[in-house]
C-alpha cells in the first residue's frame, strides 16, 4: 500500500461540482495553499469543480487561498465561525450581494461537530450558543439541571489538508499550531487527501509521535517548500 | 455425518482470501485472530486493535514481550514500519467512525437480518462486553467466521437470535466450516459450500432458509 | 464630566492582578490580550489560545515571526518551555470542559443577569462569532474589561442585553474604566470604584442598580 | 507552577469515602500499580477510602492492581466493559455474592463518555449498543434513518494515571499502547494524579509530541522503574 500521489493536479482530480470540501488551516496557519490552488487550476480550465461547501475555520483573507476560491465563484457556501480577516473584501461582497450562503458556527462547535463526523457520533449535546441567535431552531436539552443545544455531525466529501512530514501509509504530523483543524477533518471526508512538507519512509515517524494515523489518509502529495498564506497576503499576492 | 468440514484454520483462510491489499481489518478476539496469518501473497492489510495500535504484527519470541505493546486479547504483539498509537477515544472514531474496511468476529448466532450476538450467551456468570458492540457499528464490512453448527449439532445460522444481541442487521458475510453465505435483504444467499456436501444437507444444519442466486461455488481449502 | 477614568492598560492590569499563580487563562482577542503583559512579580499564568497552543508567550521582534506559530488572533506569538501544541477539538475540550480557570473577554454589553453581548452589534454586515460562545461555557471564572459607557455615552452595564447575546448568565466579574463589580444573584453588586467618583455618579452611568455589599474598595492603579 | 509531589502517599491523599476513581490502563498495559497500591496502603491504615466507584476497562486480574482494592473490599461498584481476565476471580466472586455492582458498558462507549465528561458534552449518540440488552432504559433517537442511543458523559473526582514523562506543569507521554484510557482519564476527573516514569525539567518534551497537555494534570509523581501487572501476575504475587 502506498498512498503517495505524484502531482497537485491528480490530487485534486476527484473533487465534483457540488462537493462539500472541508479545508484545514486555522487563518494561513496550517492551510493547503498548494491544494487550494490546484483545485483553481482545475476549474479555470474545466470549470469545475463549482457549487462548493466549503468547511474552514475562516472566509478567506486577500485574494489567495479560499478567498481566491471564492473570487472565482467556485464556492456556494461558507460554514465557518469566523468569516473575517485583515482583507475579507472577497467574501465580504458577494455575502453583502446574497451570491454566497453563510452557516456560522462556533468555533468549538465547528471543531466538534468536524469530530463528531469522524468519529460516528452523529449529534451531541453542547452548552455553547444556548439562548443565543446561533441556536435557533435547534433541539435543546436539559442535563443536570443545565440547558444544552442539541448539534449534527458534519461530514464532507473531501478534505484537503496541510502536515508536516507524511509516510507511504499516510501517517501524518503538523508544524506547530497548523495543527489546528487539520487531524479533526482528516477523520471526516470521505476521501483526504494531504499535501506534506516531505515525505518519509515507512517507520520514518515515531509510531508515538504520529498525530494523524494512516487510516484517515487517502492521497498524500510532497509540496516541499509551502506557501504561507499570511506572506502572500503581505506581499499583496493574488491567485491566479 | 462424515463430512470433512473445515478447520478453524481453514475458515479463517478462506475469509483471509477476501481481504484487499491495503485493507484496514480489525480481528476480533481469540478465533478471528487467526485470519491475520493468512494473508494471500501479494497483500498486505493494516490490522488494527481496539487498544491503540494501528499496524501490528505477530507475537513476538516468547520471552521477548512487552506488555506495553500488547493487542485487545491482552496478549503481546510487534511493531510494523509505518505504525501509530492512538488513545482509546481515537481509536474508536476509527471504529465507529467507519475507518475500518473489514471486521471479522466470531458469533454465538447469526440471524438472516444479519443480527449478531457473540458476547453473552444469557444471564448466568459475569457480563463481559468489549469493543464487541463498537465493531459491528463502524466496519464497511462485518463478517463473521465461525462452525456452521454448535458443539450439540443446533444451527448457529438462524432465522432470529435467541441469545442476547451484539447487534442488530450488521452482518453482511458468514464463513463458516461449511459454507460462505451473504446476508442480503434479510436473507441468507449461499454463495459457496464444501463441494461435497448437498444443498439439502446444508439446509437442514442452517435454521433459515438458504436462498440461491447464480452459482454457488465451491468451498476449496488447502490443508492447513 | 472631568473624571479621569482608567486607560485600557489600566484596566487590564487590575484585571491581572486576580489571576492566581498557575492559573490557566483565555484572552479574548483584542483589547484582552493586554492583560498578559500585567502579570503580578512571582506569579505566572499559563495562556491558552484556542488555535491549540498552551503556555505560550509574548509576540516575537518584527521580522522573526514564524506564522504557523500564532494565537487566536492570528498574532505571532513565542513558545515558553513546558508548552504544548493539540487539535482544536481538544483545545476546545479544555474550553468547554471547565479546564480553564479564567477567561477575560471583551463585551459590548453585560446584563445583571450575566448575559453577554460582545460578538455581533446587530444584522448589518458580516456576522462572525469565532470562540466567544464556547469561552463564555467553560473557564470556572468569566471575567469581562471594557469601557464603563459606549463612545456616545450609554450604559454597557444594563438590566437586559439589548444586542445579540453571546451566553446567558455566564459573566461573575466586570472589570470597567470607572469599577469593579460582581455578578450575584442576578444583580450587580459594586466592589472597587474609582475614588474621585461618587456613588451617585457611577449609579448614573450604569444601566442597572448597582448593590452595595459590605465596604466598596478604592479602586488605585499605577500609571502604565 | 510546579505540579510534583515527593511521595506515593501525598498522590493519593485527598481521595475520599465513596469517590468515583478513575484508573487508567487496558488490562496491566497503562495500570497505574504503585498508585493504586499506595491507594490500598492508606485504606489499609485508616480504612479510607471506601465505597469507590471504579472505572477501568476491566475489572482486576489477580490479586494485584484493581483486584487487590476488591479483595479488600475498597470499591462498591466497578464501571468497565469487559470484567473477566485470565484470573477473574477476585471480581467474580464478590459480583456473584451481590457484594459488588456492576454498569457494564461497550468499550468504544466507555471511551467516548469519559472524552465527553473530559470536553463538556453532557451526552451524545452512539449506534453502539442500539437493539441490545445494554441501551435498555436509554433514549433513542433516529438521524437520517439511522437509530443511535444516547449516552451520557462520564465523570470523576480522581483520576489515577501512569505515564511515562512528566515536565513540572503536567505535560505527559506515554508509552506504546499503555496510552489507552490515560489521557482521556486525565481530561475527566476533577483531579488528575500521575505517576510518571520520569520527570524530565520544563522544555524537556517536544511541545509536539505531547500527548496530554498539563492543564489536564493536577499532580505528578516520578516512580521510576514502574511494576507492570502482566509481570507480578505471571509471577502469582498478592498485594499487600
Amino acid at each position: 500500500m502506498d498512498k503517495r500521489i505524484a502531482t497537485l493536479a491528480e490530487a485534486v482530480a476527484g473533487i465534483g461540482d457540488g462537493a462539500t470540501v472541508m479545508i484545514g488551516g486555522f487563518g494561513g496557519s496550517g492551510a493547503p495553499i498548494e491544494l487550494i490552488h490546484a483545485l483553481i487550476d482545475r476549474f479555470l480550465a474545466t470549470g469545475s469543480p463549482k457549487d462548493l461547501t466549503v468547511i474552514n475555520n475562516n472566509a478567506g483573507n486577500g485574494h489567495v487561498g479560499i478567498a481566491a476560491m471564492i473570487e472565482q465563484g467556485m464556492v456556494r457556501k461558507m460554514i465557518c465561525s469566523f468569516p473575517r480577516s485583515a482583507d475579507p473584501r472577497v467574501f465580504t461582497e458577494r455575502y453583502l450581494a446574497g451570491q454566497i450562503a453563510l452557516e456560522l458556527v462556533p468555533q468549538g462547535t465547528l471543531a466538534e461537530r468536524i469530530r463528531a463526523g469522524g468519529a460516528g457520533i452523529p449529534a451531541f449535546y453542547t452548552p455553547t450558543s444556548f439562548g443565543t441567535d446561533l441556536a435557533e431552531g435547534k433541539p435543546v436539552a436539559e442535563f443536570d439541571g443545565r440547558s444544552y443545544v442539541q448539534e449534527r455531525w458534519l461530514k464532507a466529501d473531501v478534505a484537503l489538508i496541510k502536515a508536516e512530514l507524511g509516510d507511504p501509509h499516510g501517517n501524518l504530523t503538523y508544524r506547530m499550531a497548523a495543527r489546528n483543524f487539520n487531524p479533526l477533518m482528516c477523520m471526516a471526508a470521505e476521501r483526504t487527501v494531504v499535501q506534506v512538507s516531505r515525505i518519509v519512509p515507512l517507520g520514518g515517524i515515531d509510531p508515538e509521535a504520529v498525530v494523524t494515523p494512516g487510516i484517515f489518509v487517502s492521497a498524500l502529495v510532497e509540496v516541499s517548500e509551502p506557501q504561507q498564506e499570511e506572506l502572500l497576503n503581505r506581499a499583496g499576492a493574488t491567485y491566479p | 455425518m462424515t463430512l470433512t468440514k473445515l478447520s478453524n484454520a481453514q475458515i479463517a483462510w478462506r475469509a483471509a482470501q477476501d481481504i484487499a491489499d491495503g485493507a484496514y481489518v480489525n480481528l476480533g478476539i481469540g478465533f478471528p485472530e487467526m485470519v491475520a496469518k493468512f494473508q494471500p501473497p501479494g497483500r498486505q492489510a493494516i490490522f488494527h486493535t481496539e487498544n491503540g495500535v494501528l499496524d501490528f504484527g505477530e507475537a513476538p519470541p516468547e520471552g521477548q514481550e512487552d506488555w506495553d505493546l500488547i493487542n485487545a486479547g491482552k496478549k503481546a504483539v510487534t511493531l510494523k514500519p509505518g505504525s501509530a498509537f492512538f488513545h482509546h477515544a481515537d481509536s474508536f472514531a476509527m471504529v465507529r467512525g467507519g475507518h475500518l474496511d473489514v471486521a471479522i468476529l466470531g458469533a454465538y448466532q447469526v440471524a438472516q437480518t444479519g443480527d449478531l450476538a457473540n458476547w453473552s450467551t444469557g444471564p448466568k456468570g459475569v457480563p463481559a462486553v468489549g469493543g464487541a458492540m463498537d465493531l459491528v457499528h463502524g466496519a464497511k464490512r462485518v463478517a463473521v467466521i465461525t462452525e456452521h453448527v454448535t458443539k450439540d449439532g443446533k444451527p448457529k445460522l438462524v432465522e432470529r437470535c435467541t441469545l442476547p444481541l451484539t447487534g442488530v442487521g450488521c452482518v453482511t458475510r458468514v464463513y463458516t466450516s461449511l459454507a460462505v453465505i451473504d446476508i442480503e435483504g434479510g436473507r441468507f444467499v449461499l454463495r459457496e459450500k464444501l463441494p461435497a456436501l448437498s444443498l439439502d444437507e446444508l439446509q437442514s444444519l442452517t435454521g433459515a432458509a438458504l436462498l440461491l442466486q447464480g452459482d454457488v461455488g465451491d468451498l476449496i481449502v488447502p490443508e492447513l
